[in-house]
C-alpha cells in the first residue's frame, strides 16, 4: 500500500501546491488587513476566531462539493444540489414549525428523517433519468434545479419559514468539544466517504465507469448501479448542507438557499484536481479546493472589496490559480528549475 | 491522388458487398433522430398549446417565440460549436451583459452606431480568445476556463455600468421598432432576421467547410484528430472565439431587444442556452448534433415560457414547478422516440 | 532491391531518446528510411516501435537526438505538420473519429472543396475510390462506428493514402486483418514502394515482415540492436535479436502449443446457444461448447465472430433463442449475468472495450475479478500483489510495475493486461475475441500455450482470430461464419488444413 | 397604508361593473425572490379576483427581464384589456411598452418605476420611493444614534440592482452633513438573509468596533442579527441595527428589540391596483406616480402592529 501512496501522495502535493499557495496567500491577506484574523481564542468553552469561522462556513460546501465529486468522476454533473438544499430546508422547517413543539429533538429528529427522505427520492429520481433513461446529466438534473425551487416554496408557501428550536439550531451554530458542530458533521461525511471510497472498491469502480463506462460495462461492474448511487449520495449530501444553512439563519429560505452553490462546488472539485471528464478524482483535493473558495468568498468581506468589484477579484483569482496550475506553466517552471542542474547526458548511440 | 493510377496485381477472390453495411429497417439516419425526437414533440406541444389556448396559434405568438428569444438563438449557435468540440463555455450570459453596457455605456457617451456596434461584438471576441488561449494553450478545463470568464464579464459589467442605463441612440431604436410582415403579426424583426443569418451562416461553416468538419472531428475524439493531423489547436481556440462573438452579438440584439445595459441581464442565460442546445439533440460529450436543432431547442424553451404565460394562473412556484415538469416530458419523450427508432 | 551506391535517406532519425516518467522509452536510436523501400521495424511488445514513429511526427518531443527529412533538420510540432512534409502515418490504434462518416475519417482535412465550400458528392466519391484501392466495398456515407475494428483499420489506412506521401509509416496495419486483406494491402504498398515511397512498416508476423520488407531495424527494450537487410537475416537471428534471449526459447516457440486430444468428460455442454441471433447483427446459431475444449471462429472480416461472442457473453442482447449454462436456460441480460456464471468475454476493441486507461495496471487487472465481487468487498491488498505479479510474470507484462498507468503502456502490453484481467476471474468459458492481437511472437508462443493448458485443465474457450493457423492449431471445433451466419461447423483434426477451412468460408458451407 | 380600505369599496362596487364581462388583467411578476415579494403577489392576486369582476392573468419573470418582456408581448397578444407589471429593471421597456400602446392597452407599473423618458407609454406608477426610504433610515439614525462618533457598516441589496443603488445613495445623502456618522465597510449581501449573515461574520472579524448595521432589507438585517449573536454580543444593545422592508420576521425582531428601526416598504399594492384599474375603466383619470405611504417603526409600533402584520 505505501507506495501506491507516496507515489499517488507526491503527486497529490505537486497538484495541490498552487491552490494551497493561494489558500496560504489570501490568508496572509486577511491577516495583513485584521491583524487578529488568525486567533483563536477560548470562549465558554468554544473555539472562535478566523480559521475556525472558516472552518465552519466551509462545511455547506464542503458537502456539496463531496457529492459533487463522486458525480463528476462518473462523467456527470449535478445541477440540482442548491435546490435540493432549499427543499431540505423548507421540509425540516415547515415540519417543526408546524409542530406544537419545536424545541422537542423528537419533532427535529423526525423533521430531519423526512427531509432527508424526500431528498433521497430525488437523489432516485436523478440517478434514474441519468443512468436508466440514459438523459445527459446536466439537463437531467436542470429538471430538479428548476422545478426543485417551486417544490421548496411550495413547501413553505412562497414564504421564509422562520423558526425558534435549539436542537435544530445546534446543527449549524452549536459546539461540540470545542468545534463548531457543522464543521464535524462535514467532516465526518467527508472522513466517512474518503473511508468508504478508498477501503472498499467503489472509488476504483466509480472511476472506471468514468473513464470508460463501456469498457466498464463488459468488465461486469453495474455500471448503472454506480451513477444512480452517486447522484443519490450527492443529493444526500446537498440534504445536510441545507439543514447546516437553513439551521444557521433559522430559516428555510426556497429561492435563495445554495443559490449558485452548484458552480461553487464543480469550482472546488476542479481546483482540487478532478477533472470534469471523469475518472480519477481526489477527495482531498476538493478539500482544498473548497478551503479556497470558502477563504475567497470570507476575504472579500475582510478586506473590504468594493461591492462591485467582488465578481472581478473572484475572477483574478480563479484565473491566477488555474494558470498556475496548468500543465504548460508547471512544466515551464519546472524546465526553469531544472536548466540550474546539469543537462542530461547524451548517450551514445 | 496517388493511389488511384494503382493496378491491382491480384484479382480480388470475392467482392463482398455486405462487408461492413449494416441491415437497416429505417432510412433515417442515426445521427438525426435526436433532432426528429425534438421535432416531433414541439410539435406535440405545438399542438396540445392550440387546442388549450385562444390564439395560441396565430402568427403573432408564433412571431413572437422567434422575435423573443432571437438573441437566444445567437448565443446557442455559438455556443453549439463549442459544445460539438465537447467543451463547454459558461461565460456566454456575463458576456451578454457586459456587451449591452458597453454599448450602453457608449451610446450614452456619444459615440455613434457605427462605432459602437463593431466594437461591442468585438467585446465578446475578445473575451472569446481569451477563454480560447485558457482552453488551449494553458490546457484549463472549459467550464472553468469560462467560469473564471463569467466572473470576469459580469465583474467589468460593474464598472462599465453599476445602474441600468437606457439606449437612446436613433439607429438603435429603429432597429428595435421595425418590423416586417403581414397585417396579422407574422412579423419579423431586423434582429430575427440577423439571427437566422447567424443560423445559417453556422449551418453552412459546421457543415460545408473543413473547419466545420474539423470541429465534429474534434468532438469525436480530440486526441485522433490530432493524430490525424487536423489543426486542433485552431480549431479549439476559434471555437470560443466564435462562441464569445456570438455572445457579443447576442448582447447586441438584447440591447436593441430591452434598449437598455444593464448589469445583471443575463443571469443564468448560459444555462438556458446550454439547455437549449442539448435540447436539439447535440451530445454535452461532443461530436454529435446539428445548429438547427439549437435553433429549435431555443424554439422549445421560448414555447415553454409562452404556455406558461397563457396559462397565466400558475403561481410563482408552480411556474417554476411547471416549467421543470415540461423539461422533463419533453426530454423523456425524446429520449423515448430515439430508443425506440433505435 | 539491392542497394548500389547508398542513397540519401529521405528520414534519418540519429540518437533518439525518449523519457517518460519512470520510464526510459527510447534511448539512442537512430533509423534511416530510403526512397523506394519496405522498412521493417521490429521489436518485442514495448521495445520503443510506436514511441519511435510518434517521435518522428511529432506527437512526442524527442529529449535529445535529431530529425533530418529530405536533408533538412526537422522538429515537426505535431502530425499536421509531418503530414505536410510527406510523411503520411496510420498510428498502431485506430484512430478516428467514429462519429463521422467512413468518407470524412477518410477525406478529413482533404475534402475536395469548390469555391471554399466542401463538394460533398465529389468528397464521397474521392473516399470511395480510395476504399476500393482497399478493396473495401462499403457505403462512404455509413458511419464509421457501425464497422467493425477489421473494417475501421482499413479505413485508417484509406485515409493515410489520401496525401500524396513520400513516407507512408503503418504500426501494425494487419493485427486484425485476414490473409486476403493483407495480401490487397501489400500490393498497394509494393505499388507505393516502386513509385519511390518509403515505408516503415510494423509488424509481429514475422512471415508478413519477411514477405514485404528490403531492411528492418530492430529494437529491444528502446534501445537500438542494428539495422538489416531482411535477405541477410533469418529468423531464428532475428528474434533472437529482438528478444535477446538463446535458441532454446526459439525451438519453444516453433513447437507450437498443440491441441490436447479433446476427451469430453462432461455430457452437457458448459454453454449452449439454441437458435441464438440478433436481427441485423447475427443470424440466428447453434453452438455448443464442452468444458475443457476450445471452440475456434474462423470467417472473414466481419462475418459476425465477434457479435456471435457478445452475444453469448449478454453484451448485446440476445432477440432470439436461448442460452443454457449447464444445461438451465439463462437469459443473459448484461455482461454481468454472463460474469457470475464464469464467462468472460475479452474485446477485441481494447482502447474503446477493454483497457480502462487512467486506471493503472493493477486496477485493471483485477477489474474483472472486483465487479465480480461487488464494490464492498474489496479486493485485499495481500490477493491483489499475488493475481498482479502472477499475471505480469505470466504474461510478460511490461514494464512489470502494478501502479503503471494502464493507457500508457505499448499495445501489445495492454493486451496482455486484458488478458490476465480475464484470467484472474478463473472463468469456465473464456470467450476471446482477438486475443493475440499486435502480441509479440514471444508472448503470442505462450498466449496459446495457456490457452491449450487452461482448455486442458477444463476451461472451455471460444477463440476468434484472424490468424486461421492460429484458430486451427488451437481448437478441437471450427465453426465457420460467413455474411453473419453460421454455416458450418467442423471437427478439427492433424488432417484438417487452412485451405479446407478457406474453402469452407468461400462456399459457404456447401461442400 | 393608502389602498386598504378603498380597496374593498371597490371590491363591493365591482358587481355592477361586470356589463362587458370581466376586466381582463395581464400581471408580470418580477419573481418570487424574498417575502416581500411573495406578499406582494397575494395582495395582487386577492385583488383582483374573478368576484372583483377580474380575470387576472398571472406570470412570473424569474427575475428575467426577457422573460417580462416576452410575457407583456404575450398579453398584448392575446388582447388583454390591462397590463400591470413590476418592471425587473428600470431600463428598456419601451419598445414594448409602444407597442402595448399601439395596441391600445394601458399599461400600469407597480413597486418599481421605468426611467422612460416618454411618459405617455404607461399611466401611472404606483410603489415606493427607494431613494425616500434610505433617506429616512439615514435620518433616523443621524437624529438618533449620530450624536456621537459611530461605525456603521452596510449590507447593501444585489449589486446593480436599482433598491440597492436608490438605497444606498438615500442614505448616503441624509447622513451627509453628520461628520459623527461615517460609513466603515459596505458590502453586498443580495438580500437573503444567509449572506447578510456572512457578510456580517466577516465585519465582526474585521472591524472590532461596528455600533450600526444598516441593512437594505430585512432579511439581511435577520441573518445579521444571527451573526451578531453567535459572535457573543446583543444586537440592539452593543450593535444596533436598523433595516428596511417591514416583513413579519423583521417586524417581530423589532418588537423584541433586535432591530431598532424600519422603514416600511408596503408590498400590498393589489387593493390600489384594482382602484386604479376600476377608475380608468369607468373613464377616469389618475395620477401618473403614487407614491404610496410608506410608513416607519420603532419597538414601540412594532408591537402595535404586529399582531395583525399578514406578511
Ligand atoms: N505516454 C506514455 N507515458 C508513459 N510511458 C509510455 C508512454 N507511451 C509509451 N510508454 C512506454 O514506452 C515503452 C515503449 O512503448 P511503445 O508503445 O513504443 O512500444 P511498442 O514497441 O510499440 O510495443 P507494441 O508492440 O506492444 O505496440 C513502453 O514501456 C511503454 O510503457
Ligand atoms: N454496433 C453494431 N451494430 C450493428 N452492426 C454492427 C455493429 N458493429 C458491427 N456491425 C456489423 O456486424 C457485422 C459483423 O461484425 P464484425 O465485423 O465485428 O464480425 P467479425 O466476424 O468479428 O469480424 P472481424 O474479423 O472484423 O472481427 C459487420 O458487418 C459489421 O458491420
Ligand atoms: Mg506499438
Ligand atoms: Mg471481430
Amino acid at each position: 500500500m505505501s507506495s501506491v501512496m507516496t507515489s499517488a501522495g507526491a503527486v497529490a502535493r505537486h497538484r495541490l501546491f498552487w491552490p494551497i499557495v493561494a489558500l496560504a496567500v489570501l490568508l496572509l491577506a486577511c491577516v495583513l488587513k485584521s491583524n487578529t484574523f488568525l486567533d483563536i481564542t477560548v470562549r465558554d468553552g468554544h473555539l472562535y476566531g478566523g480559521p475556525i469561522d472558516i472552518v465552519r462556513r466551509s462545511s455547506v460546501l464542503l458537502l456539496v462539493a463531496l457529492g459533487m465529486t463522486l458525480v463528476i468522476a462518473t462523467r456527470g454533473i449535478d445541477l440540482s444540489v442548491g435546490a435540493v438544499m432549499a427543499i431540505a430546508g423548507a421540509v425540516a422547517l415547515s415540519q417543526i414549525a408546524a409542530s406544537d413543539n419545536p424545541e422537542s429533538l423528537a419533532v427535529v429528529l423526525s423533521a430531519i428523517g423526512s427531509a432527508v427522505l424526500v431528498c433521497l427520492l430525488i437523489g432516485v429520481f436523478n440517478g434514474f433519468l441519468v443512468a436508466v433513461v440514459g438523459i445527459q446529466p446536466i439537463i437531467a438534473t436542470l429538471v430538479i434545479m428548476t422545478a426543485g425551487r417551486g417544490i421548496a416554496m411550495l413547501i413553505t408557501g412562497g414564504q421564509i419559514t422562520t423558526v425558534n428550536s435549539a436542537p435544530y439550531k445546534t446543527i449549524a451554530t452549536g459546539y461540540w468539544l470545542g468545534l463548531p458542530v457543522a464543521a464535524l458533521i462535514a467532516g465526518f461525511f467527508f472522513v466517512a466517504m474518503a473511508l468508504i471510497t478508498r477501503r472498499t472498491a467503489l472509488g476504483v469502480l466509480i472511476e472506471s465507469v468514468g473513464i470508460n463506462p463501456v469498457a466498464s460495462r463488459l468488465a461486469g461492474v453495474r455500471a448503472r448501479t454506480i451513477i444512480w448511487t452517486v447522484y443519490i449520495l450527492c443529493a444526500f449530501f446537498a440534504c445536510i448542507a441545507g439543514f447546516i444553512r437553513s439551521s444557521d439563519i433559522m430559516a428555510a429560505d426556497a429561492n435563495n438557499a445554495g443559490l449558485f452553490i452548484e458552480l461553487d462546488a464543480i469550482l472546488a472539485v476542479v481546483i482540487g484536481g478532478t477533472s470534469l471528464a471523469g475518472g480519477k478524482f481526489s477527495l482531498v483535493g476538493t478539500l482544498v479546493g473548497v478551503l479556497v473558495i470558502t477563504t475567497l468568498t470570507f476575504s472579500v468581506t475582510i478586506l473590504g472589496i468594493p461591492a462591485n468589484a467582488v465578481s472581478l477579484f473572484k475572477a483574478l483569482v480563479v484565473i491566477l490559480v488555474c494558470l498556475l496550475q496548468s500543465p504548460v506553466v508547471r512544466h515551464k517552471l519546472r524546465a526553469r528549475r531544472r536548466a540550474t542542474a546539469p543537462a542530461p547526458v547524451e548517450v551514445p548511440a | 491522388m496517388a493511389t488511384d493510377q494503382l493496378t491491382p496485381s491480384k484479382v480480388p477472390t470475392a467482392p463482398r458487398q455486405s462487408l461492413g453495411t449494416r441491415v437497416r429497417r429505417f432510412h433515417v439516419d442515426e445521427r438525426y433522430l435526436p433532432v426528429l425526437g425534438t421535432v416531433i414533440v414541439l410539435i406535440a406541444m405545438l399542438a396540445i398549446g392550440g387546442s388549450l389556448y385562444e390564439n395560441f396559434l396565430s402568427g403573432r405568438v408564433m412571431a413572437n417565440v422567434l422575435i423573443n428569444n432571437s438573441f437566444l438563438v445567437v448565443i446557442a449557435v455559438g455556443m453549439t460549436f463549442v459544445i460539438l468540440t465537447g467543451g463547454i463555455d459558461l461565460s456566454v450570459g456575463a458576456v451578454v451583459a457586459l456587451s449591452g453596457c458597453v454599448a450602453a455605456w457608449m451610446f450614452s457617451h456619444g459615440f455613434g452606431a457605427a462605432v459602437a456596434i463593431p466594437l461591442v461584438i468585438l467585446v465578446g471576441t475578445v473575451i472569446g480568445l481569451v477563454v480560447g488561449v485558457m482552453v488551449h494553450v494553458f490546457e484549463i478545463q472549459p467550464f472553468i476556463a469560462t467560469l473564471a470568464a463569467m466572473f470576469l464579464a459580469r465583474g467589468l459589467c460593474y464598472i462599465v455600468a453599476p445602474e441600468s442605463i437606457p439606449i437612446t441612440d436613433p439607429t438603435i431604436v429603429a432597429l428595435a421598432r421595425t418590423r416586417w410582415g403581414t397585417e396579422d403579426g407574422l412579423v419579423i424583426t431586423p434582429s430575427g432576421v440577423i439571427a437566422l443569418a447567424v443560423v445559417a451562416i453556422a449551418f453552412v461553416t459546421l457543415h460545408y467547410t473543413r473547419f466545420g468538419r474539423t470541429v465534429y472531428a474534434i468532438g469525436g475524439g480530440e486526441q485522433s484528430a490530432k493524430l490525424m493531423g487536423l489543426p486542433v489547436a485552431r480549431t479549439k481556440v476559434l471555437v470560443y472565439v466564435i462562441s464569445g462573438t456570438c455572445a457579443g452579438l447576442g448582447g447586441l440584439l438584447f440591447a436593441i431587444f430591452s434598449r437598455s445595459g444593464y448589469a445583471l441581464t443575463g443571469v443564468g442565460m448560459e444555462l438556458d442556452a446550454i439547455a437549449a442546445v442539448v435540447i436539439g439533440g447535440t451530445l454535452l460529450t461532443g461530436g454529435s448534433g446539428f445548429v438547427l436543432g439549437s435553433v429549435l431547442g431555443v424554439l422549445v424553451l421560448g414555447l415553454i415560457q409562452t404556455i406558461i404565460t397563457f396559462q397565466g394562473t400558475l403561481s410563482s412556484w408552480w411556474t417554476k414547478i411547471f416549467i421543470g415538469a415540461l423539461l422533463l416530458i419533453f426530454v423523456v419523450l425524446q429520449r423515448l422516440l430515439v430508443i425506440r427508432r433505435r | 532491391m539491392t542497394e548500389t551506391a547508398e542513397p540519401t535517406p529521405i528520414v534519418a532519425m540519429t540518437g533518439i531518446s525518449i523519457t517518460f516518467p519512470g520510464v526510459k522509452a527510447l534511448d539512442g536510436v537512430d533509423l534511416r528510411l530510403f526512397p523506394g523501400e519496405v522498412h521493417a521495424l521490429m521489436g518485442e511488445n514495448g521495445a520503443g516501435k510506436s514511441t519511435l514513429i510518434k517521435a518522428l511526427t511529432g506527437v512526442y518531443t524527442i529529449d535529445s537526438g535529431s530529425i533530418v527529412v529530405d536533408g533538412e533538420e526537422r522538429t515537426f510540432a505535431g502530425p499536421a505538420q509531418a503530414q505536410a512534409a510527406g510523411i503520411s502515418t496510420v498510428y498502431q490504434e485506430v484512430n478516428l473519429c467514429d462519429n463521422l462518416s467512413v468518407a470524412e475519417n477518410i477525406m478529413l482535412g482533404h475534402e475536395v472543396r469548390r469555391a471554399g465550400v466542401v463538394d460533398w458528392r465529389r468528397t464521397r466519391s474521392a473516399a470511395r475510390d480510395h476504399l476500393r484501392t482497399m478493396n473495401l466495398d462499403i457505403d462512404p456515407k455509413s458511419s464509421l462506428s457501425s464497422h467493425s475494428l477489421a473494417v475501421q483499420q482499413l479505413v485508417a489506412i484509406s485515409r493515410a493514402m489520401v496525401v500524396d506521401a513520400r513516407v507512408l509509416i503503418l504500426d501494425e496495419p494487419t493485427s486484425s486483418l485476414d490473409a486476403d486483406e493483407v495480401a490487397r494491402l501489400f500490393d498497394v504498398v509494393r505499388a507505393l514502394r516502386d513509385r519511390g515511397v518509403a515505408i516503415l512498416f510494423v509488424s509481429h508476423f514475422l512471415d508478413q515482415v519477411y514477405e514485404i520488407s528490403d531492411r528492418m531495424t530492430v529494437l529491444r527494450n528502446g534501445t537500438l540492436v542494428g539495422e538489416y537487410r531482411t535477405a541477410e537475416l533469418d529468423r531464428v537471428e532475428l528474434v533472437q535479436k529482438m528478444i535477446g534471449r538463446a535458441l532454446a526459447v526459439l525451438e519453444e516457440l516453433e513447437e507450437a502449443p498443440k491441441r490436447s486430444v479433446a476427451e469430453r468428460v462432461d455430457t452437457q455442454p458448459y454453454v449452449q446457444a439454441i437458435g441464438l441471433g440478433r436481427k441485423g447483427t447475427i443470424e440466428p446459431f447453434d453452438l455448443d461448447v464442452y468444458a475443457g475444449e476450445v471452440v475456434g471462429l474462423a470467417g472473414l472480416l466481419g462475418s459476425g465472430r465477434t457479435e456471435l461472442a457478445r452475444l453469448l457473453y449478454g453484451a448485446d442482447h440476445a432477440d432470439s433463442g436461448e442460452i443454457r449454462v449447464e444445461g438451465v436456460p439463462t437469459k443473459m441480460r448484461t455482461p454481468r449475468t454472463a460474469l457470475a456464471r464464469g464467462i468472460v468475454y475479452s474485446s477485441e476493441s481494447r482502447k474503446t472495450e477493454g483497457i480502462v486507461g487512467d486506471l493503472t495496471v493493477r486496477e485493471n487487472i483485477v477489474l474483472g475479478l472486483q465487479a465480480d465481487r461487488g464494490w464492498l468487498r474489496r479486493i485485499s491488498r495481500r490477493k491483489s500483489d499475488e493475481v498482479v505479479n502472477r499475471y505480469i510474470e505470466a504474461l510478460g507484462i511490461r514494464p512489470a510495475n502494478p501502479e503503471a498507468i494502464a493507457g500508457n503502456l505499448s499495445g501489445g502490453n495492454q493486451q496482455k493486461v486484458l488478458l490476465a484481467r480475464w484470467l484472474a476471474t478463473a472463468p469456465k468459458l473464456l470467450l476471446l475475441d482477438e486475443p493475440t492481437r499486435g502480441i509479440d511472437v514471444g508472448a503470442k508462443a505462450e498466449i496459446q500455450k495457456l490457452v491449450a493448458d487452461l482448455a486442458q485443465q477444463g476451461m472451455a474457450v471460444v477463440f476468434i482470430s484472424a490468424e486461421l493457423e492460429e484458430v486451427l492449431r488451437l481448437s478441437h471445433r471450427i465453426a465457420v461464419l460467413r455474411d453473419r451466419r453460421k454455416v458450418a461447423e467442423i471437427t478439427n483434426s492433424d488432417d484438417v488444413t487452412t485451405d479446407d477451412v478457406v474453402h469452407l468460408i468461400a462456399s459457404g458451407g456447401q461442400s | 397604508s393608502s389602498g386598504g380600505d378603498s380597496g374593498d369599496g371597490e371590491t363591493a362596487g365591482s358587481g355592477d361593473g361586470g356589463d362587458g364581462g370581466a376586466i381582463s388583467v395581464g400581471f408580470s411578476q418580477v419573481g418570487a425572490e424574498s417575502g416581500w415579494r411573495a406578499a406582494n403577489t397575494k395582495s395582487i392576486q386577492d385583488a383582483l379576483t374573478e368576484e372583483a369582476g377580474f380575470d387576472l392573468s398571472f406570470s412570473d419573470a424569474q427575475q428575467k427581464q426577457e422573460n417580462q418582456i416576452q410575457a407583456i408581448r404575450s398579453y398584448i397578444a392575446q388582447g388583454v384589456d390591462y397590463i400591470a407589471f413590476s418592471p425587473v429593471v428600470e431600463s428598456g421597456w419601451d419598445s414594448v411598452l409602444e407597442e402595448a400602446k399601439q395596441a391600445d392597452i394601458p399599461v400600469i407599473l407597480t413597486d418599481r418605476a421605468v426611467d422612460s423618458e416618454d411618459t405617455s407609454l404607461y399611466v401611472t406608477f404606483i410603489g415606493s420611493d427607494f431613494v425616500e426610504e434610505g433617506k429616512r433610515i439615514g435620518d433616523w439614525v443621524s437624529e438618533n444614534l449620530g450624536t456621537e462618533p459611530i461605525n456603521v457598516v452596510e449590507l447593501q441589496g444585489t449589486t446593480g440592482s436599482a433598491p440597492a443603488i436608490d438605497r444606498k445613495t438615500g442614505f448616503e445623502d441624509a447622513i451627509e452633513g453628520n461628520d459623527n456618522i461615517s460609513v466603515i465597510a459596505s458590502e453586498t449581501g443580495n438580500f437573503t438573509r444567509a449572506e447578510g449573515k456572512t457578510v456580517m461574520e466577516g465585519f465582526l472579524q474585521a472591524y472590532p468596533d461596528i455600533d450600526v448595521v444598516y441593512a437594505h432589507n430585512d432579511d439581511m438585517g435577520l441573518g445579521a442579527i444571527e451573526a451578531i449573536e453567535a459572535a457573543g454580543k446583543v444586537p440592539g444593545q452593543d450593535i444596533k441595527v436598523v433595516t428596511i422592508d417591514g416583513v413579519k420576521d423583521g417586524m417581530t425582531a423589532l418588537a423584541e428589540g433586535k432591530i431598532s428601526y424600519i422603514v416600511e416598504c408596503n408590498p400590498l399594492l393589489g387593493p390600489d391596483l384594482a382602484e386604479i384599474i376600476k377608475t380608468l375603466e369607468d373613464g377616469g383619470t389618475v395620477e401618473p406616480r403614487i407614491v404610496t405611504k410608506d410608513e416607519a417603526f420603532d419597538q414601540e409600533g412594532a408591537k402595535a402592529v404586529l399582531a395583525d402584520r399578514q406578511y
